[in-house]
């Protein structure tokens, strides 16, 4: 359900096999975040995380999203250590019933991955290195749920 | 208890983990007695309201007691996704 | 940005082609539909559509998001023809700075896909065929946006 | 004109697409004159709120001109997705 790894992952691989022996789900959601250089000066985006943490962070974001929509799996993989643009940095993935459910569960994932889990980024620019600051929207997102 | 920093908190303590030996009763506490010991904890606590912290690896706050918990984590607002 | 056909797509691949060139687009939505069997008893889900139109209601669709979102991308395939359970009937996808850009323009598409796209859906049962009724509930969707 | 059924529109009337010679104003009076001709058509169009119509492949209305299109399709509301 739940994988936090350097390596990048397949994409289409890793949906195909979470969509594998869910054939009673009609719907199928994916998110995928991917590093992005917005101004043009990332050389790299470091992904700092509390290994002791993480996996359990992610696996409680899962099950509170398993508990409050009609779900037949969640799935979620975050990476961490040196991404460049380009890079995905994270998936995840809900298959339901209904289309509404898949969507609002990934919708919730990601709010919740973004304010919750125990990662932290660093940007590593032409001109020296920042590490991200929280957003307050995405503080806000939370608020939904 | 084993107190570990990450992120910016870790670049300005200048380690991502130490031993410390405390018997301060909530996490308010042992940043007291952290922020007491040098400059640099000072600076990396100077600002409560922008640290998060993590109780035996579940999200906390500064007014938990510390009972026996045997990890305790600071660092910034998360940032994932 | 449309395709409308009879063959199975690979959703990996198609994934993968989508996020090329779009390295400023830190988020990627996608939907896949698959054929569910409910009751435990359909043999086949026929869809039949609408050639002269069908390609060009989707990109009014997909224009139309493109319109009202600020996205990199977006890209719909919809097959017909018989399909069995478990197979896939049609994606959606969509790229974009921020998630929520990309998860509204993702729903939008999908919300206008099932009552405004000329498409219809035949259940083959064991013990006869009915074609799918509309679902108010689709149809409120629309009122959203 | 080309008048294209889908659907059970299809099945009731029994083809797909047809030849249609008619000087109708708007789709309501190409359905009358329609559903003139012969049963299976009556039964196809008895209840027009369970149909609906594109003229020259766009969504339209029964209440719509019919003007110089070239195309009339009728069928059930769509279930894509």
């Amino acid at each position: 359900m739940v994988q936090v790894q350097e390596a990048a992952f397949d994409l289409g691989a890793e949906l195909d096999s979470f969509g594998t022996g869910l054939a009673d789900m009609g719907a199928i959601v994916s998110f995928t975040g991917v590093v992005r250089d917005v101004d043009g000066g990332l050389e790299a985006m470091e992904i700092e995380h509390y290994p002791g943490m993480t996996a359990k962070a992610l696996e409680a974001i899962a099950a509170d999203a398993m508990g409050r929509w009609s779900l037949g799996g969640v799935k979620i993989i975050h990476r961490f250590g040196r991404l460049v643009p380009g890079d995905q940095i994270m998936m995840v993935a809900t298959a339901a019933r209904h289309r509404k459910d898949a969507f609002e569960a990934a919708e919730f994932l990601m709010d919740y991955l973004k304010s919750r889990a125990p990662f932290w980024k660093k940007e590593h620019l032409k001109d020296g290195a920042q590490w991200v600051a929280a957003r307050g929207e995405d503080e806000d997102a939370l608020r939904r749920w | 208890m084993d107190v570990l920093y990450f992120a910016w908190v870790r670049e300005r303590i200048g380690l991502p983990k130490e031993r410390v030996e405390t018997s301060a009763e909530t996490v308010r506490d042992l940043v007291a007695e952290l922020v007491a010991r040098e400059e640099r904890y000072e600076a990396a606590f100077a600002d409560l309201s922008a640290l998060r912290v993590a109780v035996d690896q579940e999200l906390s706050d500064f007014d938990a007691p510390l009972g026996d918990a045997r990890e305790v984590a600071f660092f910034p607002p998360m940032t994932g996704g």
